[in-house]
């Protein structure tokens, strides 16, 4: 994990750039992350532009009790998916506190997204 | 006071019929009456028939039916939108040749024109687009 | 009184422009879906024209971790509250 | 007309916010504003945003072929609907030229767009 | 050079479904195969069967058939996705109990891991998405 | 070399932006449907961190009324040109 997470490398990046509750884009997406690691892929995410509202401490249900995609964030561990980053731009510029984060991801900048994308076979953006 | 909503979004993929469905519960809960949920655009498919969403998901094909049986409120959807994408009830169906449909009562597909007249005719239209 | 009714955020999208553009000197805004992102502290500036007249949906701020991290000069009302603005205003316009 | 133009007053204001071919928002919107007319409905456009692309001169087909909103517009003439109206600060920052468009609208400023909206007794946003 | 697009977007509503087809018949007469197109997301609706515009429009799922059977290309639907939103080919609809279909071939119901297979085994995999 | 497309016009979405956070130096931009937008001479300033790597659709300017206006740093392809674009890139990442 260590050398990946250093590297930034890995087959499959899915990028998240949609907040939780709004739309289904993070869901399925995460749902193609989780689908990836379970065919033994060493899958990445970027939490991206208002996509790191996803790692907000305390969400809650939906307008028709739906669960929301936080129980899915706690799943990634145990598929193996421990490489997440997020865009720390976006994190500022939502003030969000890295702290109050439901899960650590690494900061990247601009530069370093770049490279995180070369670094992956595919590439997948929701 | 009189309402109609009218939904725009898809269901699942956009929260707009989840948030209309959430409207639509709170302003009968105030005492006021809705006439009908007008169904445009992607939200057309909120009448799928077919829908099979996850047991742990809210179904919100049979929430809006749910809604009609409670209250008496029409779903109206617009017939142009819908036949473009595939949902057709049993009358359509026949028309275009086609055997099977995808929209069933109390979903009823209807003109544009209902659109104008509960725009004009209600006193309040509150519009959920994606 | 108008109440316009907002469901993007300022942080991706432009809409909110357009929503403040055709706003009257009584009209209200209300940020609802992911339009409540709008309420952080960080992104209220985008809505410093309709001061005293901006609202947000509690439950899509709940839903989202943020009930509480709102700025103060956002009135928070819940779905109930929303109808009521429905109520008091004489017609509403969407803004997606 | 001419006294609904400058009293900018009417039954049903349509707000056409998108630009034609990327979605179906423009092409569902002029047909609402179609029906009404069609309905005797004194109807009103506001082409805002992106959507005074929609008056653009020289308009194409879609990738399949399909005609988009262009041949319309035309028709608006037909259905008397003559209340155009455009988004002044729109048509100026994509930098196009009122000349240059296929209809005749009326450019509004801010302030007025509030008065167009609260002088109509329905309004749709598409 | 192996080709596959993953189509996120639905018919009708946004271009994404249409520049994918445009896109497709572009890659083909340059000589590349077009393996498959994934509909995930809303572009699961580009496989309504019922679908009935008007005829001066494009049909979209016609379309996607027609490259089916001049190419071979196949036309994977993300089942989970599908379901959700009420697109049952046979077996699914019998599965749930429900009467009738909405989904037939040349398009299949999968699984995402198809997805991932071919973003992996194919030379270039082509989003368009809503 | 990657090749990024969008298909949002930065006078709406800000997605341009975080496509442009994305992009190497040696990647290239292709604007396609709504995105066309970003081409006219008005707009094309967003782009400006990718000036030499910018193309965008003709078809898609064409539907619009939009060929020939084109500000003069766009490189504008057919879809032909597109699949090009796609086989001289190692991969495609799509921005909506």
């Amino acid at each position: 994990m260590h050398d990946r997470d250093t590297q930034l490398g890995g087959d499959v990046l899915v990028i998240l750039r949609h907040p939780p509750h709004g739309s289904s884009w993070l869901r399925e997406g995460l749902d193609a992350a989780l689908v990836a690691a379970a065919f033994g892929q060493a899958v990445s995410l970027l939490f991206m532009g208002d996509g790191v509202m996803a790692l907000a401490g305390g969400q809650g249900q939906g307008p028709l009790g739906q669960k929301g995609t936080a129980p899915t964030l706690d799943m990634l561990a145990m598929y193996d998916i421990e490489a997440l980053y997020l865009e720390s731009g976006a994190l500022s510029a939502l003030g969000l506190n890295r702290d109050a984060l439901q899960l650590p991801a690494q900061p990247l900048e601009a530069a370093d997204i770049a490279n995180l994308i070369a670094a992956h076979r595919l590439v997948l953006t929701f | 006071m009189r309402y109609a909503l009218l939904v725009q979004g898809p269901p699942y993929s956009r929260q707009a019929a989840h948030s209309a469905l959430r409207f639509a519960r709170a302003l009968l809960a105030r005492g006021h009456t809705l006439e009908s949920v007008f169904f445009y655009h992607d939200g057309v498919y909120n009448a799928a028939r077919l829908a099979a969403p996850p047991q742990d998901e809210p179904h919100l094909v049979d929430a809006w039916r749910a809604l009609h049986d409670e209250h008496g409120t029409r779903l109206q959807v617009c017939i142009a939108a819908a036949l473009r994408r595939g949902l057709l009830d049993e009358r359509e169906a026949s028309r275009h040749g086609k055997t099977g449909h995808s929209v069933e009562p109390p979903f009823e597909l209807t003109g544009l024109g209902q659109l104008i007249d509960l725009g004009l005719g209600c006193d309040r239209l509150v519009t959920f687009s994606p | 009184m108008i109440l316009h009714i907002l469901n993007r955020p300022p942080s991706s999208s432009l809409t909110y422009r357009e929503a403040l553009a055709s706003m009257g000197p009584e009209d209200r805004l209300l940020l609802i879906e992911d339009g409540v992102l709008g309420a952080l502290p960080s992104q209220v500036r985008h809505f410093e024209s309709v001061t005293g007249r901006l609202f947000a949906l509690r439950e899509d701020l709940a839903a989202r971790g943020l009930d509480g991290h709102c700025d103060a000069a956002v009135q928070v009302v819940d779905v109930d509250g929303f109808v009521q603005l429905t109520e008091e205003a004489d017609k509403t316009v969407s803004w997606s």
